[in-house]
């Protein structure tokens, strides 16, 4: 007889209703907080479930609330809200651009802002992300400066990398974070080499790895997970699991057959789950996370449930192959809505302080924009160096680079 | 015969291949549903079913290396690499495995498969959505290299490749996908369906692997391109009024050195353009086969006009681009000499 | 305060008592026979403990001795006795071979041989395996002729592959042995696109993927398990845990962080562990994992448990890394031994029978090698054609083949 | 100065290394307590203990995305991939990131890392134990590729190699590693201790990366050659009895383009040799960057002696391993053309 296949499809595809009942999510407040010396093997419960602190009514319940503490208090949490916000008008911002012509290219990390701003919080100096280029929030909340960041989506002179990669490509090592390739995968592992370097050169800094969904099935994933198993260097591998990969639902990276923390359970690195749409549950797991590979218990994969609301990038859409209204449907709300709840539910905030908060820091990020179109976009390219393209091949220009810049003329 | 884009073009040839044998299948990255980033499999996986059209993980390695499996099972796998610049982590399957299956095995296992990749840049992609990798191709035995320059020779290079018994790398130049691009960036581009080669015919047909197309005769010097590049040193011709004979290699591996040097003989001089960067890139084997075949006919220095040795940068991408002023000054210089 | 990492050691070196402590197997009998259909999820305790048949005197005891049936009668395993035998002798004949300088390399399984031996009676014509290098009695059990084997040691006329591969790295296409690769892994994940391909073809026949404990960490391993956990085709993929990689022991490549089988459940493939030196637990694992996959119950990871008795090659000197005596304090004894007190005590074998059984095998097996080494040898190399350089490369010979081949002058 | 064969040269350089800069680290597979599958680096962990000399999973991706990752926090890993032949899986490392780090992060970030590997056949490796890479990493902007040819220059190099602010491939001839080998597989052996160029400083010093070194002077032709094909340029010359220059390259890349032009602009004629397959292989880079330089000297076509293009086999090794008679042949044909 024969043999039967498998070929995953989405619960809906355009023109279908969002379907997410693949999903069964615990009650916030669930699971408790491990010790930071936990076995792989006793994550597993917390790999195959989900770390939520923020319930529907924006109450912050549970064992993760109160450990988060005063790291959580209010004044943390409305200067994340602003980190968000901001994340977010960018986003606004350069989608706009990006039609007008302005940049070639965008990728929006709307919905997922809880992430990276609450994660970068709980970082110190001299710590160092492997970011994918959907992290930029991380640079946001790191307070990197935006004038770079425009800089960079205009390629203009004030672009750090002097015009040499895509706008979105960051780089930024006094803001702990690192270049960005465009292969997917590869920064995975360099993060676990990078990890045991702060070690080995007896520094108590740490390494936070960043992936999609998608790229999990890239194969360097594997090497960073096996590496990371045997020498328990100080990383953080973090999954973000937004369910999409272009046009690819995460079925198709293997995440029906199994959670992307249960994998890492199967490796023998301790895993857990994570709400990434709650700010609260980001900042407490992410302050669990550090605490343990700072003090040498070793790495901890974190697996981030959320959903990638905007398509995949300036170039894609998405509507070609998701229902339209899927954002809308995903059963872990939106990350800022779901704070400015639980702030206003505090009496920390309101309706109109939250449009008030917007509107200014709409200006701020506008105000910054507008300075850098003015040194040049892509509807008015200013000149770079084409030199550049020869300068930082090698930290000094070979003959054979000399005379081939000299050919360029430049 | 119809107007194709390069895209409808590619897409046209996996259509009649699925249409025409049951063991051809197309898998890669996105490729299924939403019929691929490039748009070459859309509609593919409607008409024949998620088992023949379908999406993989993304990780290049599995693609290549489950087609090689699937060949080897007697299947004919056509994959896609979503951009040449991901096929490195494939790169150890393509280069150890399926260009050695047959070999190693003394013939008991082929691997009749087809890996089509987007290839070169002019689209602002920046270092990782602009290589040209060939020269990495061309250095392996066991594989075939092709890459078409318009509508017309990719749908019949691709049913032929797709229907060759060993292992093709199939490079489409995605700068032309939707019309030729002389390198003039800052000029309005057109598309396929207004040049005669975006004339196509309709049904089934093969455009034999191993064989270059006299692309402009001239009797001054011989530019050897393909791809991209093809239209380039067109502009060129048309900029400088050198009368070049312009040959498209259409297969680098293997070569037909028979053209080129017939070629080369008539004109006593030669420029090679490519996009990829300079040191070992294909224009140096071509240099080397010339000058041996030919160099008793050769009257100046063989040239190349490439890419420069550095990643293919953003926002310099028209410096970083061998457009048509530097290969016309490269021919004006061969010319003059 | 500076992190610390791990470098993880094994238990002993040389000079040292060979220790396996860190392993705590369950008695044979201990483990039900799972149901064909079950989850990765249900499996995990098979995962992690040991699937054994033969208990300490030779009794065959539990459920999957129940479950083997017939197809474990004396029959069957006196054959498999003899098969265990005739490769015995043939590493035997071979070790010394390579020392006399008649062949380049050879590469021993010693230890090893109730895997191969075993699992390959439960295959149908048309299943195909993907072997490593180690697993020459997939071949031996498999009736392919010696003539065959030896001619590729030595090289000579006799070699099926024409002088092409190395002595070891076989290919037999019609005993259902796909040609080895000498780079780790790449097959893995071959073995998944192969088992597509025959489920699509419409076969019932299934693929068997082989892999050592050190090649896990090899990237196409990971390709392999993403991919056979996505479209779940008829694929056994095989980890054959032999203790070492060359010099390494297992905890290099993550084994002492979780168990192979463990890293299994954790992509969400079912996942068993088995007493590899245990030739009816071999067999009766392989007919539960033959038929779940025959049956389109989807992929399964079998972690054989066993040791590598030998040096890695014969380029290799094991004494220089790992206690000499390690291999006899292994506490899952000897695959032969095993069987052979199990034959004994049944009444159908006795030490004298097995005597004799080995003079003769080994009797056979030297008859084959003489005739071969009367074709040539590495002492005494016949010649083999030049020209076969350039055949197969391509289907038909290209021109610049063909010039090269003319500028050889063969 | 000691007598040391080409691995202790090796090991040596490492060792100084170890010992002068902290930040230098060694890891690879079995390169720890067993020192190595060639004994590169035995005795290494002993001395500097298992943080600084250690096993790594059999993965070469991860071996050298370890060693990006520690090169860019500050390290100098010094990283071996067991044969050249398994390095194809770290290709995605070593060429997009490795390679392209410094320049695509502006200077933020660097990478010097070394990575070792055996290269070239003559050891009845087969197919996996005997490839010659060196191309595919020559085509690859960013990164330096070496290849020593003696002890003395091993260790000088090599000490380079880890101190370069760059990526460096660097690549041992392994047939060599214990002596010099003409290409006579026949003949009997001898090893570095009878050999002048086995005679090396025990102490630090560096050979200077991309110059090359004139390895014998003469006037009647020059050959270009690296690693092992030196030797057996040599014995080629010696039986001919033509007076050729042989320069041995030494670092492919950067290359030192000045000397090879001096020399065949005086000889007027070129023999390029190599083990690696030919097509695209480096020959092909070298005679394009000669003609051109030279075309108005060169009296005869560069001619190359190369593997061929088929995998390495095993059986018929020395029929596939360009050695002297097939040397001597394009020398008296070039000669005397
Ligand atoms: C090696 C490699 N293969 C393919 C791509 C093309 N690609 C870019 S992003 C992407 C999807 C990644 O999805 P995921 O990892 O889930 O991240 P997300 O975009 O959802 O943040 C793909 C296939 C790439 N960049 N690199
Ligand atoms: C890609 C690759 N890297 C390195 C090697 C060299 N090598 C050959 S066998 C081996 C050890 C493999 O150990 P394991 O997988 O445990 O198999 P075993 O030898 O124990 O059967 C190594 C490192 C190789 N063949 N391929
Ligand atoms: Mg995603
Ligand atoms: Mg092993």
């Amino acid at each position: 007889m024969p043999i039967k296949i498998n070929f995953p499809t989405p619960s809906a595809r355009p023109g279908e209703t969002p379907d997410f009942s693949r999903y069964d999510f615990p009650e916030p407040g669930a699971l408790p907080v491990p010790p930071l010396d936990i076995t792989a093997e006793d994550t597993l419960e917390y790999a195959n479930s989900l770390i939520r602190v923020l319930d529907d009514d924006g109450n912050a319940v549970g064992p993760w609330a109160d450990y988060l503490g005063e790291e959580g208090n209010d004044d943390v949490l409305l200067e994340g809200l602003r980190d968000m916000l901001k994340m977010r008008a960018i986003d606004a911002r350069m989608l706009n651009a990006q039609r007008q012509g302005k940049t070639t290219f965008y990728l929006q990390c709307t919905g997922e802002e809880a992430i990276g701003c609450a994660f970068q919080r709980q970082l110190n100096k001299g710590d160092m992300n492997f970011p994918t280029y959907r992290q930029q929030s991380l640079l946001v909340a790191g307070g990197y400066p935006l004038k770079d960041l425009f800089g960079q989506y205009y390629q203009n002179e004030n672009d750090p990398l002097g015009g040499r990669q895509l706008p979105t490509l960051h780089s930024a090592k006094d803001y702990g974070f690192f270049t960005i390739s465009g292969n997917l995968g590869t920064q995975y592992v360099q993060a676990v080499g990078w990890a045991m370097a702060a070690a080995l050169t007896g520094t108590d800094n740490i390494a936070a790895a960043w992936i999609g969904d998608g790229a999990t099935a890239a194969s360097d994933y594997h090497s960073a997970m096996v590496t990371a198993a045997v020498y328990k260097p100080p990383v953080i591998l973090n999954v973000v699991n937004n369910q999409w990969a272009i046009s690819s639902f995460n079925g198709i990276a293997g995440g029906t057959a199994a959670t992307f923390a249960n994998r890492g359970v199967g490796y023998g690195i301790p895993s857990i789950r994570v709400d990434g749409n709650d700010f609260l549950a980001v900042l407490a797991a992410t302050k669990w996370a550090t605490e343990r590979t700072r003090n040498s218990h070793g790495p901890v994969v974190i697996e981030w449930v959320t959903y990638r609301v905007a398509a995949h990038s300036t170039s894609d859409d998405a509507s070609a192959y998701r229902p339209k209204d899927e954002a809308d449907a995903w059963p872990l709300g939106d990350p800022v809505e779901r704070l400015k709840q639980y702030l206003i539910q505090r009496g920390k905030w309101s309706e109109d302080r939250h449009k008030q908060g917007e509107a200014e820091i709409m200006d701020e990020v506008i105000a910054v924009q507008k300075e850098s179109e003015a040194l040049g976009t892509f509807i008015n390219p200013q000149y770079l160096s084409p030199s550049a393209i020869f300068e930082g091949v090698y930290e000094e220009m070979p003959e054979h680079l000399k005379r081939q810049r000299q050919e360029m003329g430049a | 015969m119809a107007k194709m884009t390069m895209i409808e073009a590619v897409r046209s040839a996996m259509d009649i291949m699925l249409e025409k044998d049951p063991k051809v299948i197309i898998m890669g990255e996105d490729v299924g549903y939403f019929g691929g980033v490039f748009r070459c499999t859309a509609g593919l996986q409607e008409k024949y079913g998620i088992e023949r059209v379908f999406d993989t993980p993304i990780n290049e390695s599995a693609i290549v290396g489950m087609g090689v499996g699937m060949a080897t099972q007697g299947m004919r796998p056509c994959v896609e690499v979503q951009f040449a610049d991901y096929m490195f982590p494939a790169y150890d399957q393509i280069t150890q495995e399926a260009a050695r299956i047959r070999h190693r095995s003394a013939g008991q296992f082929s691997c009749p498969m087809t890996i089509r990749m987007p290839t070169g840049g002019g689209i602002f992609g920046g270092q990782t959505h602009s290589q040209s990798p060939e020269a990495l191709f061309t250095h392996v035995a066991g594989l075939k290299v092709v890459q078409p320059s318009s509508p017309v020779d990719a749908k019949g290079l691709l049913i032929a490749s797709i229907e060759d018994p060993d292992p093709v790398i199939f490079l489409e130049p995605k700068r032309i996908y939707n019309g030729p691009f002389d390198g003039h960036h800052d000029a309005k581009s057109v598309g396929w369906a207004t040049h005669p080669l975006g004339e196509v015919p309709e049904g089934y047909y093969k455009t034999e692997l191993g064989k270059a197309n006299v692309f402009r005769e001239g009797e001054a010097v011989t530019i050897l391109a393909y791809g991209t590049m093809v239209y380039v040193a067109e502009a060129a011709v048309k900029e400088t009024g050198i009368d070049a004979e312009i040959i498209d290699l259409r297969t680098l591996l293997p070569l037909d050195l028979e053209t080129i040097v017939e070629s080369v003989k008539k004109t006593r001089k030669c420029v090679v353009i490519h996009e990829g960067t300079r040191t070992s890139g294909f224009g140096a084997e071509l240099i080397a086969e010339v000058q041996e075949a030919c160099f008793y006919h050769l009257e100046t220095p063989i040239v190349r006009v490439t890419g420069w040795d550095a990643p293919y940068p953003h926002a310099q991408e028209w410096d970083y681009f061998p457009g048509p002023k530097r290969v016309g000054r490269a021919l004006v210089e061969t010319v003059e000499a």
